[in-house]
Order: C-alpha cells, then sequence, then structure tokens
C-alpha cells in the first residue's frame, strides 16, 4: 500500500447496506484499488439446526433464512424432500407456487429499483417504486395472509388455494404494475443523471463472469444465460410462455435493465397463471411427523437474486441427516470484488446494491430453539425498573 | 408539557441498525418511510449517523460478530436516546433462542424502551410503536 | 431615534428575528415540497401542516447532549458550526428586504459601495469553514466528505463569481441595492418604452439566472450536487460527527444559507423586492420562496452527480456558458 | 442441451464415465450424482469443465460418521452433477479447485470453517463467518458438536477474553 493509499471500512453499519455486512476498500483518491469483503456478520448456522428439527419444522426455519427471498427458500426446501421422499405434488399447487414465486420476484426486484435509484441519490424514483411496490404487497397479503413470510409452500403442496373470483381484480392490479414499471423503464433509459450513473459503471464482461460462476441478474446482465426456469425447469415453469432475458452490457445499467425486463416477464408469468391454472388438489397429505425414506436429493431454483441450490440428505428419520443451502448472494459476491475494483468511492453503494446483495441468505446462523423460555412477557413497570437498574450501572 | 418534551417528541430521527436480522424486519422498516406510510407526519427521518439519531431501531438477535457494533452504534448517539427492537429475534432472540452463536435478544446489550413484536412487525405496527414511545416518553 | 431604528432593524425585522423565523418557515416549504413530489404529505402533525417540525428539530437539538469525539481537533471543531450558522446569517443583512423608515423603501440594514462582492466573499468563506469542520472531524467520512466540498467549490466558484457579476456591469454598481435600483428603474422604462436592447438584457440575464440557480444547487449542496453530504456513500460526510448544539447550527445555517441564496437571486435576477402596489416585504417574501420552490423541484427531479462529473461538467459547460454572458454582457453594456 | 427426454439423460449421465466419474446415476431429470477419489478430483474437475459443467454451484461438506464427504454441485446447461469426494476423518484435506473455477474460492473457505477440511493451496484460506474470536479448531456443522458444546466452547473464550 502506498503512501496515497488508504482504507475505507464500509460497514457493518453504513447507509447503502441494509444488513450487517463490511467491505475493506483501499482507495487511491477516489479510485478503489482493491477490495476485501468481511462477511458472516449475520451467521446463524440454520443449517446445524435444521438437523435436529422435523421436515415440518423447518419449513418455518427456512423461510426465515431471509426475509425477501422467503418464498424461494421455502419451494427450493419443499422440492429437496420431496425429490427425497419421491412425494408427488399436485398441479394446482405447482401453479399456486409458481404464482407465488413471480409475485415475490416482483416485489424484489421492484425493492430493488427503489433501492438502486436511492443509492445515487433519487430519492425520489425510491419512493415511486416503493409505492407501487405496495400494490404487489397487497396482493401477497390478500393471497398468502402475511405481507413477508407467507408460509405458503408445504411438503406435498401448498397450504392456501387462490379463489379465482379475485382473478379479475389481481389481473388489475398486475397490468398496474407492467404499466408502471413501463414507465419506470422508460424513465431509467433517458433520464441523463442516472445514466452517468450507471452506464458503464461496474464492468465485468462474459468471459469473467464465467469463469466466476456468478449467478443470477448480475450474470444475466453480463451475457450469461443462467436462469433456472429456463435451463433447468422446475415446476411448471416449461409450460408458460416467457422470456430468458439475457443482455450483455455488463454494467449497473444492464442490471437496471435485466430486473425491469424481468418484472414485465413476471406480469406475464402472473396473467398466464391464472389463465391456465388446472382444478384439482392442493397437496398430498404429509404427516406432519413423518418420516422421509434414506436417500438425497438437490433442488435448484432461480430465486430473484440468482441460482438458489438445496440439497438435502435424509438418513430414513423424521429429520434431515444434513440440509445445505446455498444462497445467490455467495455466489455473486467473488464477481462483486472484481466489479468493484477500479471503480470510484462514489460508485460503490451503486455497485454493491447491484447484485442485489442478501447476506442474510448468505451467513445462516447456527440456532436452535428449546421452546421453553419464550412466552415471557414485561410489563412497563419491569421495563422501567429494568431501564433505570441498566443506567445506574 | 414543556417545550423541550414538546420538541422532543416531535422529532424522533431514527437509526436503523441490522444486528443479524433476516430482512424481513428492514425491508418493513424502510417500507414505513415510503409513501404509504411516510413516518415524515410524525417528523421523523431515518439518519445515517448515529450521531445524529435519538432513536435505534434495532432488528435481528444478535450474533456474535457484530455484538460489539451494536454497542458501539449505541454508544456513539449522543442522549437522551431511546431503543426500539423490532421482530421477535431483537425482543428475545425469537426462533434464534438458545442457539449457540445469537446473543438473545438486543436487551442483553443496551437497554430498550419499545418492544415491537411480529415476524416480521408490519410497517404501521411499526410505526404505532414508535409513536407510543413518544407518547409515553414524557420524562 | 435613528438608533433606535437601527436597533430594532437589526435584533427584529428585518434583521436577525425576522431572518431566522423566515429561514424555519424555508426549511419546512422545502421539505413539504420535496416530500409532496415524492408522493408523501412531509410534516404534518406538528402545527398547522407541520410548520413547526423545523423548530422542534431546532430545539430538541439544542437540548440534546453535544459530543466532541476525541479524535476531532476540537477547537476548530466546535468553532466551525457556530461560523457556518453566522456567516450567511451577516451576509443576509446586506439584502434588501424592507426597511422600516417607510413602507416602499426597502433599504437594506447595511449597504455600500461593493457589498455584493463582500457576500461572495462571505459564501467563499462559508465552504472553507465547512471544509475545515469535516477535515478536522476525526473521521474518515468526514475527511472524505471536506475534500469533496473543496473540490466542489472549485467547479461551481468561478462561474457564480461571474454571473452575478454580470447584473453588476450592467447597473453600474457593485451594491445589491443599487442593482436592485437599476433593475426597477429599467424594468419600468422597458414596460414604457419596449425596446430590443431592453429585450437582450433581459434574455442575457435570464440565461444568467439559469447558471446561476444550477451553482447554487451546488452552493447548497442540495441534489444532485450532493455529494458532500452523500447518505448512501460518506453516511453525511463531513456532517458525520456533529451532534447535538453543534448540529442544530449547522442544520440551521444550511437554511439560513438557502435564505441568503434566493434573496441574492431574486436581486441580482429578479427585481429584487419591488412590485407593484404591495409592500417590498410581500414581494420578497413571494419571490424567495418561489426560488425556494424552485430549487425545491429541481433537487429532488435529479439523481446525484459523481464528483468528477461535477467538475468537468462544470468547467466544460457552466464556466463555458458564464464567460459567454458577461461577454453578452458587456457587448450590451457597449463596453466591447 | 434443456431438457431432453429421460432416455437421453441416461445415456448422458452414462457418458460421464468416460470422465473419470465413477457410479455416475441419474437422480431424476436434470439431476445427476458421481463419485470421485480424492487424487483424481482436480483432474476430472478439468475434464468436466472442458464438457461443459463451466459453473460451480456450491461445496457441500457432510460429516457422514466414518468419513467426511464433500460434495461439488457442477452445473452445465440443463444438467446438475453432484460429484462426491470421500475424505477420511484423520486427513481432513482436499486440493483447492479455486485453480479451475475461481468462483469457488468463498465456498471453500467455508468448508473449512464450518467442516474443518482443508482445502491445500487456497490463495486466501481466512476465516469467514464466524466470530474473530471464535475458537480454533471447533468446527459446527461436525456430528460431535453439539449446540450446547459449541455454546460452552464460544462462552468460555468471551468469558477469558472478558477477564
Amino acid at each position: 500500500m502506498s503512501e496515497r493509499q488508504f482504507v475505507i471500512p464500509i460497514g457493518p453499519q453504513h447507509p447503502a447496506l441494509k444488513e450487517p455486512e463490511s467491505f475493506y476498500f483501499t482507495v487511491d483518491g477516489e479510485v478503489v484499488v482493491d477490495v476485501e469483503p468481511h462477511i458472516g456478520y449475520n451467521h446463524r448456522g440454520i443449517e446445524k439446526a435444521m438437523e435436529s428439527r422435523t421436515y415440518i419444522q423447518n419449513l418455518y426455519l427456512v423461510e426465515r433464512i431471509c426475509g425477501i427471498c422467503s418464498n424461494a427458500h421455502q419451494t427450493a426446501y419443499v422440492g429437496s424432500v420431496e425429490a427425497v421422499g419421491g412425494i408427488e405434488v399436485p398441479e394446482r399447487a405447482q401453479y399456486i407456487r409458481v404464482f407465488m414465486q413471480e409475485l415475490e420476484r416482483l416485489h424484489s426486484h421492484l425493492l430493488w429499483l427503489g433501492v438502486a435509484a436511492h443509492e445515487i441519490g433519487f430519492d425520489t424514483l425510491f419512493y415511486y417504486v416503493w409505492r407501487d411496490r405496495e400494490l404487489v404487497m397487497d396482493l401477497l397479503e390478500e393471497v398468502s395472509g402475511n405481507r413477508v413470510n407467507y408460509a405458503m409452500a408445504t411438503i406435498g403442496g401448498v397450504r392456501r388455494d387462490l379463489n379465482p373470483d379475485n382473478f379479475p381484480r389481481w389481473r388489475k392490479a398486475i397490468s398496474k404494475v407492467q404499466e408502471r414499471t413501463e414507465y419506470y423503464i422508460k424513465v431509467a433509459s433517458t433520464e441523463p443523471t442516472i445514466l452517468e450513473r450507471a452506464v458503464g459503471v461496474g464492468y465485468l464482461g462474459k468471459g469473467d463472469m464465467e469463469r466466476l460462476s456468478g449467478v443470477g441478474p448480475n450474470a444475466r446482465c453480463s451475457g450469461v444465460p443462467c436462469d433456472i426456469r429456463k435451463i433447468n425447469p422446475y415446476l411448471v415453469y416449461d409450460k408458460l410462455d416467457f422470456e430468458h432475458i439475457v443482455v450483455d452490457n455488463g454494467d449497473v445499467f444492464g442490471q437496471v435493465l435485466v430486473r425491469a425486463l424481468e418484472v414485465l416477464e413476471s406480469c406475464k408469468i402472473l396473467q398466464q397463471v391464472m389463465d391456465e391454472i388446472p382444478e384439482g388438489e392442493i397437496r398430498t397429505k404429509f404427516n406432519p411427523l413423518g418420516r422421509i425414506p434414506e436417500g438425497e436429493a438437490v433442488y435448484l431454483v432461480e430465486a430473484q437474486r440468482g441460482e438458489l441450490i438445496h440439497y438435502t440428505i435424509s438418513n430414513g428419520r423424521n429429520m434431515p441427516y444434513r440440509h445445505k443451502v446455498r444462497s445467490p448472494t455467495l455466489g455473486n459476491i467473488p464477481s462483486l470484488v472484481e466489479r468493484l475494483k477500479g471503480s470510484y468511492i462514489a460508485d460503490i453503494p451503486i455497485i454493491l446494491a447491484g447484485i442485489d446483495p442478501c447476506f442474510s441468505c448468505t451467513d445462516r446462523m447456527l440456532f436452535y430453539d428449546e421452546g421453553k423460555d419464550r412466552s415471557w412477557v414485561w410489563t412497563e413497570e419491569d421495563l422501567r425498573k429494568y431501564r433505570r437498574e441498566w443506567f445506574k450501572e | 408539557m414543556s417545550i423541550v418534551t414538546w420538541a422532543r417528541t416531535r422529532s424522533p430521527w431514527l437509526i436503523h441498525f441490522n444486528a443479524g436480522a433476516c430482512n424481513a424486519c428492514d425491508i418493513e422498516v424502510v417500507a414505513a418511510l415510503t409513501p404509504r406510510f411516510d413516518v415524515e407526519r410524525f417528523g421523523a427521518l431515518l439518519k445515517g449517523s448515529p450521531r445524529h439519531a435519538d432513536v435505534m431501531v434495532v432488528s435481528g438477535s444478535v450474533p456474535r460478530k457484530i455484538r460489539k457494533r451494536l454497542r458501539r452504534i449505541y454508544e456513539q448517539m449522543p442522549s437522551p436516546k431511546f431503543v426500539v427492537a423490532v421482530g421477535s429475534c431483537a425482543i428475545s432472540g425469537g426462533v434464534f433462542k438458545k442457539c449457540y452463536n445469537s446473543m438473545e435478544g438486543v436487551d442483553n446489550f443496551i437497554p430498550v424502551d419499545a418492544y415491537i413484536p411480529g415476524c416480521p412487525p408490519k410497517p404501521e405496527a411499526i410505526l404505532d410503536g414508535v409513536v407510543k414511545l413518544l407518547k409515553s416518553a414524557g420524562y | 431615534m435613528s438608533a433606535v431604528v437601527d436597533a430594532v432593524q437589526v435584533l427584529v425585522f428585518p434583521g436577525l428575528s425576522f431572518i431566522l423565523s423566515y429561514t424555519l418557515f424555508v426549511e419546512w416549504l422545502s421539505r413539504k415540497t420535496v416530500a409532496r413530489l415524492q408522493n408523501r404529505v412531509g410534516p404534518l402533525h406538528t402545527g398547522w401542516q407541520g410548520i413547526l417540525q423545523p423548530l422542534a428539530d431546532f430545539i430538541k437539538l439544542m437540548v440534546k447532549e453535544d459530543i466532541t469525539p476525541a479524535a476531532a481537533q476540537a477547537r476548530v471543531f466546535n468553532l466551525v458550526p457556530v461560523v457556518v450558522f453566522a456567516i450567511p446569517l451577516a451576509a443576509a443583512f446586506l439584502i434588501p428586504i424592507q426597511s422600516l423608515t417607510g413602507l416602499y423603501s426597502y433599504d437594506p440594514v447595511a449597504s455600500f459601495e461593493g457589498d455584493l462582492a463582500v457576500v461572495l466573499f462571505l459564501l467563499t468563506l462559508n465552504a472553507l469553514a465547512v471544509f475545515l469542520g469535516g477535515w478536522c472531524s476525526g473521521n474518515l467520512f468526514g475527511a472524505v466528505g471536506a475534500t469533496r466540498v473543496a473540490f466542489m467549490m472549485l467547479a461551481y466558484e468561478t462561474p457564480l463569481t461571474l454571473v452575478a457579476f454580470s447584473p453588476a456591469i450592467l447597473a453600474g454598481s457593485l451594491s445589491i441595492k443599487k442593482i436592485v435600483d437599476w433593475e426597477v428603474a429599467g424594468f419600468q422604462g422597458f414596460l414604457a418604452q419596449p425596446s430590443l436592447h431592453g429585450l437582450l438584457v433581459g434574455l442575457v440575464l435570464l440565461v444568467g439566472l439559469a447558471i446561476y440557480t444550477v451553482c447554487l444547487l451546488a452552493e447548497l449542496e442540495l441534489r444532485p450536487f450532493d455529494m458532500s453530504e452523500a447518505e448512501t456513500e460518506i453516511v453525511h460526510g463531513w456532517q458525520v460527527e456533529y451532534s447535538g448544539v453543534k448540529l442544530a447550527l449547522l442544520n440551521s445555517g444550511h437554511y439560513v444559507k438557502m435564505v441568503l441564496a434566493a434573496g441574492l437571486m431574486t436581486s441580482l435576477f429578479l427585481g429584487g423586492p419591488s412590485g407593484p402596489v404591495l409592500p417590498p416585504l410581500f414581494w420578497f417574501l413571494a419571490k424567495t420562496s418561489f426560488c425556494v420552490v424552485v430549487m425545491s423541484n429541481l433537487s429532488a427531479l435529479f439523481a446525484r452527480f459523481r464528483i468528477d462529473q461535477l467538475v468537468s461538467g462544470a468547467w466544460r459547460y457552466l464556466v463555458t456558458l458564464a464567460i459567454l454572458q458577461v461577454m453578452a454582457v458587456l457587448a450590451l453594456k457597449g463596453v466591447v | 442441451m434443456v431438457y431432453v427426454s429421460l432416455e437421453e439423460q441416461e445415456k448422458f449421465v452414462a457418458g460421464l464415465e468416460e470422465l473419470g466419474v465413477r457410479e455416475p446415476t441419474l437422480h431424476r431429470v436434470n439431476y445427476g450424482f458421481g463419485r470421485v477419489s480424492r487424487e483424481e478430483l482436480l483432474e476430472v474437475v478439468e475434464r468436466l469443465k472442458e464438457a461443459g459443467f463451466r459453473h460451480i454451484t456450491t461445496i457441500s461438506a457432510v460429516d457422514m460418521e466414518e468419513h467426511f464427504e464433500v460434495v461439488y454441485h457442477l452445473r452445465r446447461e440443463g444438467f446438475s452433477l453432484s460429484l462426491k469426494v470421500e475424505v477420511p476423518k484423520d486427513d481432513p484435506k482436499v486440493p483447492s479447485i479455486t485453480g479451475i473455477h475461481p468462483g469457488a474460492t468463498l465456498y471453500e473457505r467455508e468448508v473449512n470453517e464450518l467442516m474443518g477440511i482443508f482445502p491445500e493451496g487456497h490463495p486466501n484460506p481466512a476465516r469467514l463467518l464466524l466470530d474473530y474470536d471464535w475458537p480454533e479448531g471447533v468446527y459446527p456443522l461436525r456430528k460431535e458438536e453439539t449446540v450446547e458444546s459449541l455454546r460452552e466452547k464460544a462462552d468460555a473464550v468471551l468469558r477469558d477474553l472478558d477477564e
């Protein structure tokens, strides 16, 4: 490190990072020379905890790996368990899973567009996008009863049915989102200040991206076709008609483009699901304490941020012997580091945000729940006392 | 009500600290800023620097690696300062209780003034929690 | 008697008290405008439509703990907020608002030949104080913010000064009061007897106004030029370590600067506080509020530039335009 | 090759044997398993990369009681192959594949940290996820560790630090 260089730590608490991670940037003036990611502030080790819980209990656990891609994790988890146990999923349930998955993708991509706008200081766009995201949140709440952790998928199917009476209203809301997104694409591709901050920023070419095994929109913006829904279809994605969005811009603008276009494709898929969803059961019975026969299976899912893998090994008991999760963000960190080198300090937030990092997925924590001790209630008096005592020290 | 109390309850500047949360609480906290909920109506602003903030909104079950930062950010805030624990994890460790890598809730490290339960609480609940905190803050 | 009037002018109206309360109003107006543009309502429950919000913020910060970080150079660090608050306040005394000596008189509290130069000098001094404040705060983000302030000054100072002097050249005086007088007389003359020369002067001043507005956005650290306190990049930049009273002063100083900038804009390009029928006070408030709304609007409409983009853009376009504008002014004046 | 029939995939999987993958099996459409010895690992991964498996999804480590198993999840368009390597407990080491797949750096660090299987030849096998005060040589994902024992060991370090 020469004398002109100094190290800027960003994180674990920094406005550009909504999550506690830190990056040590070696900078020369305003230019980044080297980056060292320090992750693990969110390490919970859910993998260890899953080994001591039943398959049904684990459903709620995997959902809380990440609050934004909760449904993707759940889909991948039940997919891998069903593959081990050879459990058939009714077709209607598969459609409903696709429906949830795409709704979640809508909300997540809109969230990202807003955050990206915020990172380059365009708060007005951030507020507009998040306002429209609430339309999607309303839909999610109406379908599943929850705004964030939906608890929709279960082993053998889904837990709640879609009511066809609501379809006309949902269609309207979805076309509204679509219309809005088209407008934002127009804004983002014509507004000069956005273009100044996005085009050519954090460039990474196709070759490098393939070498570093990037996933999701981060890789697709560099021209690597890697949408699991297309190249390794699961559920009923092979029956649905949608585009494989790949662009070769390779920069932040490409990431904006991929995500915005994917929002439009998701709207298309949602409309198709409502058109084509067959009648029938929504789940096959699975005993909550049921055992899964010995075996192992891998299940890949295209989460909003990219390829998500769940790998289950069962030894015939009612708890998994080992369950491995790899979230998309971990796969994107090597390419992120490559993108950051040579960029300006001012571009760090947008490049960081560019891969749509989700560190809570990345560092799963080890945890364990005794089920006791949880329901203690503090009265106001207790709280006051506690505060007083604390201050005395 | 003295003018100072009036001013304090009308102008809570927030800082958001994610102590190992799963993102669900965090996006709901951010959603509380956006047009539909808009906490600025109550004079609340989200600030980036702990030096500017009055209320620390903490989510997450405090993993081992983050514990020092939590204390440090809290100590950097000028008093009078308040802490709001958002979500089950921040309250008691929630599902992460009795986990070797979680330190079981925020109040093991810093004093908490308001608890907003939920997994995650809705933005309305977070708003309500902050407003209730302010109402009860007639110190 | 005149001593009493002077004292009232300095302390109450249109001096200290008036400017400070107007500052609070401007802060509310600007926050509310931005919120409306962002589809929100902004402050709502503190007084009518949240109009007392800035006052609440100010009082709250005044009674908060005041921290001086161990790493900071305490003397400079503690002095800077006072300076940053006092400089624009002092400069605001030179802006014509309303005089107590007559209903239609708008003599500023103090006026002398060359006060325009003093105001511009004070604005530069302000930026230097900000630089010192960031540099001495003992924080890495503060230091980066401070260097950015210095860089920004390099970018906007030249076009700002050039453009601000163009009405002075036309009026043949460096006194703000005299420039306003010239503008009023010129405008009335134009209305009575329209001429091509008058039209051209108006157009050239309009170009000047545009350049001046862009420079002011940078001077006031508003978007798209708020890279010195960019929240997502360097937290709050040079302000990062300030808390309590110091933050209150910095915050208010920012909006006093906004009032000053709007007042200067009104005086130099919009005919100052003069207008038909109503007294100057009304026209001053109307015109400066308009300027504030315009600036808030602009700041909500753009994404933040990068520092290098600002510097290169300012020298490539703004300076060129400003020089062309000054040359046009000189041509109109008949000097060239 | 996107979504071909089951028969075609079976043929494809059988063809993997020529590349050095032992016991290749088709689990279901698009997913297969295979084995490889620790010594042959680098060679086989290299050959698979030439055959199209250019993407590494992740590396899993499993404690199988008698031995460890490191599973390399490789992917090509339309097929995901999980390649298992047996690692004896008394010699927990695997050759690092970062030379072939630079994207695997973090996965190898994770395996090293949570299961204690050292990637030989890794450019920077530093600690990634766990606390800086985490005791050395305690690997949370090993079966002999329980949550209580891990907690006990980690807290002991913290107590020492306090004193």
